[in-house]
């Protein structure tokens, strides 16, 4: 099968690529990209482990195409922060032990991401719907979801004292 | 997997059981029905595309005819491997009644089988699709009846 | 789980979309958020050679609200439903119904079209354009041509639809009066045990107008006429929507599946829509 | 000195040791998505593996034709059974002591079974090969009920054929595979029959899957160059896999590198071998370049480690006031196709027979019959010690219906038949030796907590209302009080195919005084690297942030049975403090000589050696490690390095009590969980925050088991709850808040009182959850009915009790 010529902006950096239409973003971000922080989960869109930020939306990359997300701006948890200046999710699952064995913590952390932008002040119940595209087999979710509102606590904390 | 339903067709008893028997009918008939190779009166090779929505699924198949009682009565069983997707086997028994207006009552009783992916994926949705593939047999089975008794 | 190689097509406009499903007939197949088909294609239960993403064709993301008429394009996703203040305003169960199907990540990426087009009955849109008596505009060959969406579900996947045409938008009227989408599920995400769209309208105490649909209940989705007609100028009270629901019943046909056997589905149908009407009774 | 100066407390928070709800040092990789799973291991040359499965559960295979398959560019082989067979690796031992087809040897004996192994280029040329690879069959009567393949004349193993005796006994069928028995059969029938009272009931346990989020896989390389075979893979027990492929290989045992990298959940489901590791081995070994495979998760679902699938037939004895006289036990358990159970060699059904639970019983009988069926083999320990969780069920609803049997409250009867404390050591009717416990107090407080006498006049208020018509929803109170039994084990009783199941630590202490730590275990989540440091800074006093701990690599990690059945803390975690010991042992000879007084002149506090009595002259252990490496010590070797192998000398016996408060809808069979209240006994608390996480995510996945998640077969054998979608996880919305508490009952065996807590919530949280829901009809009659409670199965339990009008 012919290739396709995509490009993508994965992190902030442009990447041009050559893809077989049938190849699923999950295995481009892992295997060409060597981004290996989203996972594949459940392969059928229920799980999330794979969630990565695509134009300002959550998405499943196992239920993508890399052909798809030609010309998108693609942010995985690698693009979340460096290791000197943690994002507060980050560091609020690591403080509320919001994680056990680290598989679904990627897509999880990404998802929340994108939940506080659209809604930076949740509610226990809205932390609960909003990431329930996202299976976690180890913590039981409740430290997940104290990690999520911890986190919004400290963004909109920090937001109120630079105003 | 139990499914069973009649259809009035304006043709004499023989006729319909005669088509029952007849390869190029049934080919016509059975939906997606590419080929249909006679291996003996009762001996049939089949070669069916299943195509529902996204899913095709090609099959082939044996299917053994058995005119058990005619003109009344006929039975048939089948048994399909579809690759990747599964399998299938199954049969029918199918009755005809003379109506008093030259019209004959069809009457079937089938049953099928699924295995594999089809079944594992698809079973919310194989009920209705088989009836719904034996309602288009029949219906098909019933026009290509009067296309040859036109003929 | 890897799909089976395919040729990948992004025309930019909807003439383009219809010749290449012309040219490739059967083999050919239209993409839109991709989350019933790419899961399809992964477990090889569907087998398409030529992909058309219709992502990149102009108009099919729009709202439009003209007076009382909502028009909304087959690539706008279920996200778009929840977010959009207009709907909010003129249809609101659209965003009552798009909450209760997925989740986040599906809701960004599913689209109404292919929510009614797929002709999925565990889909949620279809049993909501029944109760709206939504339009389905086909576009083919020979142009544009609308069916109503109470005449567009045939079988489970068999639709109105042609191979040759694709689904580009949906129109209906602007809602009036109470509405419900109650959806009973094994667990968020998933498809309906039973759902029902209800729609009720108000004059004076007695129902004026009513529509009742349901989902997963057939395999198709199911209006029932007879339950509406049960509504009518009655005062939605207990005997009414006993009335209702019983007529509504007698129009489905459930099938067993993972989610229970057809006697349970049918007494949790009669519970679901028994609830839908009386909420969409004390919103009308 | 001063226990209470300043000094003292900041040297202890300084260590981070046991007891504080340190934060985990896994996390920092973590949370940035640099976790290391098989996955993600890209080698040079690297092929990759796909399986051709089986459709049927039960077919001859008449012929295998690989010919368009490897005429697919970039496919490099196609191994059948043919091709293993030469090298005798067309079956492979299993755990259980049965043998296992690699890929299928002329039938396949289940729906997903192994049947041929391509290997290509890439993963999607391997996924295109397999559906090229043609295989003709010829379908065979399907067998999936156990007590049906008891009686059918179809004889699944044919290759056992003949055989009337299997590695646990005779067999008395073609389709049995044991008979195993334990108790005092005759007593415990005389009891029976002369008992005032008998419950008598059939408690299923049915079939599921522990389905951790990272599927199996492995990557295996064999170095031609070397002789060495390197393999990476999901392994909970990455050792005994290195035994394993040596003894099946012939290849010598140093030769062979195993390692298991970070591991995305286990709960048992990667303490088997499967087909795919053995393939990838062979393929590497064929085509001279590594191989990776990785299954999809309808393959790990329908393929590798299902759990339970006991049928459990009950009898209890009491007189009538509720004193329980005696316990009757009869199981089918449906094994498949191959006896692959997850269980020490001795012991064929696990520890079963705790099945006595947290009750004093006089006299007790169990027996097993272990079934061949057609459906996957496997048998493990999902999120518990060996089926532990299927006889904490069955007690724990025995009782129950007990209770229905004599008209008592359940909490009431649980409490008049607990072992008592001053009992302890207890030696049970089965045989067990229980270490330690208090059960009363622990009763008792969560009584308390939830205000159970509340709970009851509130349900009876309810019940009234339900019969008045003023509600549709009734509410059930959850009552579960569980012992668990692990730490596998003393070696004389627990082996897996003759490999004892002690467990090890081996630590090194570095000059500047900070510390490596390796164990014969590996972390799936339960954050090793953070509690056994906490283990080390306590015994060795050096902090835990300077300790790294190292698993799962068995060319530097000590030898060690591996991780599950809650073995780590304690069996693992007792080699770490023992290991510890030696060092500080050491250490104190060392600080006697710097500090120019006699060794038993020295005392240890804290993070270092004082002279008795004269609290400023010490050394610390960071002079100490200096000093050990860089001081001619008389008498003394250089280097402060330590090993243990730790062999326990009892298991231990964590407890605990939950209570679940539940509203059930009698119309749509839905649930809500009001209230969950887990109070956990597991000894010595090493981490309070890895505790609460560990009971969290027990619960969670009890709550699935309970409530719907089932690995379900129609009678063709197909598996009908092969992804997602049908096969229950719940999600963050179905989950509700748990209140966690506990009391603590130090183990008296263990070196540090620890007890093991990863399965106890689920060991407890099944009973717990559907007891819940059989006490929310109890006052309309129901006794027992199946799980899982899914919303069809808790309707009918209604619409047969007539709730439905």
């Amino acid at each position: 099968m012919p290739k396709t010529a995509i490009k993508l902006n994965v992190n902030g950096k442009a990447e041009d690529l050559l893809v077989e239409p049938r190849e699923l973003l999950i295995y481009v971000l892992r295997e060409k990209l060597n981004l290996t922080g989203p996972h594949v989960g459940c392969e059928t869109s229920h799980c999330g482990a794979c969630t990565v930020e695509i134009d300002g939306k959550s998405v499943k990359s196992c239920t993508m195409f890399a052909v798809q997300a030609d010309g998108a701006e693609i942010t995985t948890i690698e693009g979340l922060s460096t290791p000197d200046n943690l994002h507060v999710l980050q560091r609020m699952f690591r403080e509320h032990h919001g994680l056990q064995c680290g598989y679904c913590t990627p897509g999880m952390i990404m998802r929340a991401h994108r939940l506080l932008q659209e809604n930076p002040n949740p509610t226990e119940e809205d932390v609960r719907f909003g990431i329930a595209g996202n299976l976690c087999r180890c913590t039981g979710y409740q430290n997940i979801v104290k990690s999520i509102l911890a986190a919004a606590a400290e963004i909109n904390a920090a937001q109120e004292a630079a105003e | 997997m139990d499914l069973q339903d009649e259809i009035l067709i304006p043709t004499p008893i023989e006729t319909v059981y005669a088509a029952l028997n007849d390869p190029e009918i049934l080919q016509d008939s059975i939906p997606g029905c590419e080929e249909l190779i006679k291996h003996s009166d009762t001996e049939l090779e089949a070669k069916v595309t299943l195509k529902i929505g996204p899913v095709k699924a090609r099959f082939n198949g044996n299917v053994t005819l058995n005119p058990e009682d005619p003109p009344r009565r006929f039975s048939l069983t089948g048994e399909g491997s579809g690759g990747a997707a599964g399998f299938a086997k199954g049969g029918a028994t199918v009755e005809l009644e003379q109506q008093p207006d030259g019209q004959t009552l069809l009457r079937y009783q089938a049953r099928a089988e699924i295995g594999g992916k089809l079944a594992q994926l698809g079973s919310r949705l194989i009920q209705g699709t088989a009836k719904k593939l034996a309602a288009k047999f029949f219906s098909n089975f019933s026009e290509a009846v009067q296309v040859r008794e036109n003929s | 789980m890897i799909p089976a190689a395919f040729e990948y097509h992004r025309p930019s406009d909807i003439e383009a979309a219809l010749g290449l499903l012309q040219t490739h007939g059967d083999e050919a197949r239209v993409l839109a958020g991709g989350h019933s088909l790419i899961p399809m294609m992964k477990l090889r239960m569907a087998a398409i050679e030529h992909l058309i993403d219709l992502r990149d064709i102009a108009g099919l993301r729009d709202i439009r609200i003209d007076g009382t008429t909502i028009r909304i394009g087959a690539m706008v996703t279920q996200a778009d439903l929840i977010t959009h203040d207009g709907l909010a305003r003129t249809a609101p169960i659209l965003r009552e119904a798009a909450l209760q199907i997925a989740d986040p990540q599906v809701r960004y990426m599913g689209t109404v079209g292919g929510n009614v087009a797929n002709g999925d009955p565990g889909n949620d849109m279809p049993g909501l354009m029944q109760a709206l008596d939504a339009v389905f505009t086909l576009a083919g060959p020979d142009g544009d041509r609308d069916v109503a969406a109470r005449d567009f579900y045939e079988s489970a996947y068999m639709t109105a639809r042609e191979d040759d045409e694709i689904l580009t938008g949906i129109r209906f009227d602007a809602t009036a009066g109470g509405y419900a989408y109650e959806k009973q599920k094994r667990k968020i995400g998933d498809y309906a045990t039973a759902a029902a769209a209800v729609l009720i309208t108000r004059e004076g105490g007695c129902v004026k107008s009513a529509s009742v649909a349901m989902t997963n209940l057939a395999d198709t989705p199911i209006w029932s006429r007879a339950a509406a007609e049960a509504l009518l100028g009655s005062s939605c009270d207990a005997d009414a929507i006993r009335a209702a629901t019983t007529a509504a019943l007698a129009d489905i046909d459930p099938t067993e599946d993972n989610r229970g056997p057809v006697e349970f589905k049918r007494h949790v149908a009669g519970i679901i829509i028994s609830r839908a009407i009386a909420r969409a009774w004390s919103r009308a | 000195m001063n226990d209470m100066t300043p000094d003292r407390d900041d040297r202890i928070a300084n260590l981070k040791g046991m007891g504080c709800a340190r934060k985990r040092v896994e996390d920092v990789r973590f949370t940035q998505g640099k976790g290391n799973y098989v996955d993600d291991i890209k080698l040079a040359g690297m092929l990759h593996g796909d399986f051709v499965r089986s459709p049927y559960a039960h077919a001859r295979v008449k012929s295998i034709n690989t010919d368009a398959a490897l005429a697919l560019p970039g496919v490099i082989a196609v191994l059948t059974a043919k091709d293993l067979e030469p090298l005798n690796l067309h079956w492979m031992p299993t755990l259980a002591g049965d043998k296992q087809m690699v890929l299928a040897d002329g039938k396949v004996l289940f729906q997903g079974q192994e049947v041929a192994f391509v290997v290509a280029e890439d993963r999607y040329i391997a996924a295109d090969a397999v559906e090229l690879v043609e295989v003709e069959y010829e379908d065979l009567p399907v067998l999936t009920d156990p007590f049906a393949a008891l009686q059918s004349d179809v004889v699944l193993r044919e290759d056992l054929a003949g055989q009337d005796s299997g590695a646990h006994g005779p067999r008395r069928h073609h389709n049995h595979i044991f008979l195993w028995e334990e108790g005092d059969k005759d007593a415990t029938e005389q009891v029976l029959d002369s008992a005032e009272v008998v419950a008598e009931e059939m408690i299923y346990y049915h079939r599921t899957h522990p389905c951790p989020l990272e599927t199996c896989g492995a990557v295996a390389s064999m170095d031609k160059v070397n002789g060495k075979l390197t393999l990476w893979g999901t392994f909970q027990a990455p050792h005994v896999v290195r035994t394993v492929a040596s003894l099946l290989s012939g290849i010598e045992e140093h030769n062979i590198r195993v390692v298991s990298p970070d591991i995305g959940g286990g709960f048992g489901n990667k303490v088997g071998v499967y087909p795919g590791y053995i393939c990838s081995i062979v393929a590497s070994i064929v085509t001279g370049r590594p191989v990776k495979w990785v299954e999809d998760r309808m393959e790990n679902l329908m393929a590798t480690a299902f759990a339970r699938d006991y049928w459990m037939q009950g009898k209890i004895a009491a007189t009538k006031d509720g004193k329980i006289t005696g316990l009757w036990c009869h199981v089918t358990a449906d094994h498949g196709a191959f006896d692959a159970c997850a269980d020490p060699t001795k012991f064929p059904a696990g520890f079963f027979h705790i099945c006595t639970g947290s009750y004093d019983i006089p006299v007790a009988y169990v027996g097993v019959d272990g079934v061949y069926t057609n459906k996957a083999p496997g048998g493990v320990a999902y999120r518990c010690s060996f089926r532990v969780t299927e006889a904490a069920y069955f007690i724990e609803r025995m009782i129950e219906v007990l209770a229905i049997e004599l008209g008592m409250d359940a909490a009431e009867l649980r409490a008049k038949n607990f072992i008592r404390a001053d009992q302890f050591p207890y030696t049970s009717a089965l045989g067990w030796e229980y270490d330690s416990g208090d059960y009363h107090t622990a009763w008792t407080k969560a009584l308390d907590a939830v205000d159970y006498a509340g709970l009851r006049r509130e349900q009876a208020d309810r019940v009234a209302a339900f019969k008045r018509g003023e509600t549709r929803k009734l509410m059930g109170i959850g009552l579960t009080h569980f012992t668990e039994i692990v730490g596998a084990g003393p070696v004389k009783n627990c082996d897996i195919l003759g490999m004892g199941m002690f467990d090890s630590c081996e630590i090194r202490i570095h000059p500047t005084g900070s510390a490596i730590a390796r164990l014969g275990t590996i972390s799936q989540g339960q954050g090793h690297a953070t509690t056994f440091a906490q283990i080390l800074a306590t015994e060795i006093g050096i902090p835990a942030d300077s300790i790294t701990i190292e698993e799962g690599d068995t060319d530097t990690a000590p030898y060690g049975l591996g991780t599950y059945g809650s073995r780590s803390t304690p069996v693992a975690g007792a080699a770490t403090a023992m290991a510890g010991r030696k060092i500080r042992a050491k250490a104190q000879m060392i600080a006697a000589y710097l500090l120019e007084v006699h060794d038993n002149d020295v005392e240890f506090d804290i993070d270092r050696f004082v002279v008795k009595g004269v609290p400023e002259r010490f050394k610390t252990m960071k002079e100490i490690a200096y000093a050990a490496y860089n001081q001619a010590i008389p008498g003394i070797e250089p280097g402060l390095e330590a090993v243990s192998y730790y062999d326990p000398p009892n298991m231990t016996y964590p407890f605990g009590a939950y209570i679940c408060v539940m509203e059930l809808d009698v119309d749509t069979g839905e649930h809500e969980i009001r209230q969950f209240y887990a109070l956990d006994d597991c000894g010595t608390r090493i981490n309070p925050m890895v505790i609460e996480g560990q009971v969290h995510g027990g619960l969670t996945e009890a709550l699935a088991i309970a409530m719907g998640q089932e690995i379900a077969y129609d009678e063709m054998g197909n598996c009908k709850t092969g992804t997602l979608m049908d096969f229950f996880l719940p999600t963050a919305w179905e989950t509700p808040n748990y209140t966690t508490d506990h009391t603590e009952t130090p183990s008296p065996h263990h070196p540090i009182g620890a007890k093991g807590v990863g399965e106890s919530p689920n060991v407890g949280g099944v009973p717990a959850f559907s007891n819940a829901v059989h006490d929310a009809f109890r006052a309309f009659g129901l006794r027992h009915a199946h799980m899982p409670h899914d919303h069809w199965r808790i309707w009918k339990i209604a619409n047969q009790l007539g709730l439905h009008g």
